[in-house]
This record gives C-alpha cells, structure tokens and sequence, in this order.
C-alpha cells in the first residue's frame, strides 16, 4: 500500500458526527497508528472540528468492525470503524 | 439454543401480538415478563425524542446482549424490539420479552437485556423541545453503567 | 399514594387494555413491566389446573402486597389479576403490570409482588389429569418461599 | 355466652376442605382455646376427618378475619376464621 496507509470507512453518530460535520468517510490511517487510542489522537490532530469532537478522547466510544473496542485495543485491520459519544438508547 | 428474535425499526410495534408469537402452542412455557419502554415528555418540555442508531450494529450487539442472556437462564424463548426515528411522548420505544418455565429466569432474562442494551446498543436519544430551542443529545447516565455490574 | 387495581375473576383477561388503562395519557411514565403466568401441560400431562380461592381475603391480600410494592418503590401504577376455576394449558392465570418512571421500580415491584403472591394470597391449584387419574393438590415449593427472602 | 363458647364461623379450603368433608360450618369454640395453635389441636381431637386433615398442624395455615395468623397468636374474637394449606396460585 502507498505511503503504509490502510484505507478504511469510519462513521460518526450523534455529537461526533454534528461536530465533524459528517456521518462517514474514506480514510487512509498512517500505518504508526496501531491503536484504538493512537487513533483517536491522530483524528483529534486533524483540523478544529476533530479537535473539539475528541475533545475528551477518554468518553469516546469505538467499534471495531461493529464490535465495541477499547482503547488499548489493537486497530488490527477492521473494513469499518465508528466513533460515538455513551449510548442512550432503551 | 434457541436465538432471539431481534428487530430493528421505525414503525411501533404490538406487544400483544409478539406475545402471542412466542407462548401459541407453547404448554410448558409458565412464564412471560415484558418490558415496554415508552418515551417520557419530561414534564411537557418535549415534543419528541429523536433515536438515531447504527444500523447493522445495534441489531447485532441486541443480538448478542439476549443470547446471553438465554445462555446464562433457562429461558423458552425472547423477542427484542427496538425502534429508532422520531417518537413522541408517551409511544413505545424498546420492547423485551421472555419466556420461561418459571418467573425467575424471565425476569432475571428481561432485566439484564434491558441493563446491557442501555448502554451497549448503539442508540443515541436527541430532545425535541416544546419550546423551539435546539434539543440536546441526552446525557448517558452513570446510573445505567452501574446496573450492569449487578450481572457480575 | 396511587393504590394498586385488584381483581379477582374466572374470566380471562386481557393484558393489552390493562396496560393501555394504566399508560394512557401518562407522559411521564416511561417504564412497563408486565408478568404473565400462564398453565403449563406439564408434558402434556394435564388437561386443567382447577384453582380455589378463599374469596375477600384473595382480593385482601394482593391488595396488601401490592400496596407494600408502592410503597417501597417509586411505582406509577400497578394492576394484579387473578384468575379463579378450571384453565387449560396455555390459558393466563395471572397478570401484574407496574409502571414507572425508570425501568428499576416497575422491575422490582412486579417481581416483588409475584414473589409475595405466590405463598401468601390464598389460591390453591388442582390438576386435572389426562390420564383420568384423579388429580393432586399442587405442592408447594419450597423455592417460593425462599424467594420471599431476597426482599428483607 | 352459655358454657363460655363463642361461636365462630369456619372455613376450610383445598385437600383440608375435603379430608373434613365441609367448605364451612359454625362451631363454638370452648373458652380454654386461647391461642391458634390450641384451636388447631382442639379441632384435631373432634373426630377422625379432622384427626386426618390436620395429621400434621405445622403445615396448616389459618387466617383471622382474613389476615395471615401464627399458630402462637392470640385467637382473640374473630368473625371468620379460615382454615388452608401452603398456598399455590401465581
């Protein structure tokens, strides 16, 4: 892969998404990010909208090919990330 | 193992009628508990919660969530019903029935998807207020994450 | 104090309008749990559960225990039916419905109800054998009594 | 009350219903029956229907004025007293 980069989808639901201002997109992650948590930092380093999105990285949620995953986690190579805040359903 | 019926939809759904599903014909089935969640109008400031999900996910962490639950009891069968969209005050949102021989297992079934799906189904609730101002994002409740630890 | 509605009947019921009476027009209510005991065939085994009741101290005592159940938990409302005479498997014998604001009270309430319910409001069932043998008494279970127990 | 007897209506239910062979019967109680327990003995001792339908008294259950009484309660005056087995509905 050019330049080490994994493509991968990622999704963003309720106030992730209102903030980055968008429900998905394509992405290339640096192939140095081999965490849940390594991620996060690197999407917050992005532009101001992430940055105010992941403000407080330690509240975000992540899914991993549809399963939750923490942030120690590897990222391994999911075909589908997602990022949201604590879920209110129910 | 039977599996639960797990549904993901906008539409309301009858309660009654996925009751029936699951006990017609069933005769050693002894035990049904059912739980309805309905949406509350917070003392009237609400016109709506609007529900947004992850569609894929949130069906299969249900999914998950209640063949858990119907491998940690002796549990006959389980029905789970959530809906996402806009929903109004006093209507249906989440449905969880279970059937056992005896109540414990159905009310042990029922609670501990109500606990899991709380806060592991991706389902986001967004106010609608009946006073125009922007609706916030309801908050996650402390509360919740710790009801979980009673299935420890 | 909201009371509890009892009845005491041999008609069947219907768990649906009860929930309706108790949730409608109730925007605050955001929680129902409802119980359903149904006759078991017991392996087909049993073609009726005959069920004598001590009338007036039936109604009393479901009266009393649900009472106890508001009292104790922050319950909205709360209904208990029960059943008296010959049901055939598959048939409702009883239906406790609570409602509330969380999911935790109309839990708890139902729960504690049907617990208390069970060794304490004077039913007694007699099964009716297909076989045409002449039918028992129903033993009482000792797992009933120490259910009461988790609610000192 | 002529000979210090109270009369009392009582009611029994389920197998003892059937073993004493009666749903219900008014009876007067001798004055020296002070407690449930006492009643439950002196009914014993009326014949053998009742000898058999409470063979073992620690299992009956017996209501006053329809409120659950111990057997070492005080029997007091009563309208209605019932007589029952473990109870079974739900």
């Amino acid at each position: 892969m050019a330049g080490g980069e994994n493509e991968v989808k990622i999704l963003y639901f309720s106030w992730i998404r209102e903030r980055v201002g968008m429900g998905e997109e394509t992405i290339g992650l640096p192939a140095s990010v081999e965490t849940v948590g390594q991620m996060l930092n690197w999407l917050q380093g992005r532009n101001e909208q992430f940055a105010a999105a992941l403000e407080f990285p330690e509240i975000i949620r992540v899914a991993l090919d549809q399963e939750h995953a923490d942030h120690g986690q590897s990222l391994g190579s999911p075909r589908e990330i997602a990022l949201f805040p604590p879920m209110t359903g129910g | 193992m039977t599996k639960a019926k797990v549904i993901v939809q906008s539409d309301d759904f009858d309660a009654a009628a996925e009751i029936r599903q699951l006990t017609e014909g069933k005769y050693d089935t002894g035990a049904v508990v059912t739980f309805t969640g309905l949406c509350r109008s917070e003392g009237d400031s609400l016109t709506a919660l609007e529900l947004e999900h992850y569609p894929g996910m949130a069906e299969a962490e249900i999914q998950r969530t209640s063949d858990e639950a119907i491998k940690r009891w002796p549990i006959d069968a389980m029905t789970v019903i959530h809906r996402f969209g806009v929903i109004q005050p006093g209507e249906q949102i989440v449905l969880v029935i279970a059937t056992s021989r005896h109540r414990d297992a159905a009310f042990d079934g029922a609670r501990y998807v109500m606990d899991f799906l709380k806060t592991n189904a991706p389902f986001w609730k967004k106010e609608h207020r009946t006073d125009g101002q922007a609706g916030d994002w309801v908050d996650a409740k402390e509360s919740d994450e710790a009801a979980k630890k009673r299935w420890q």
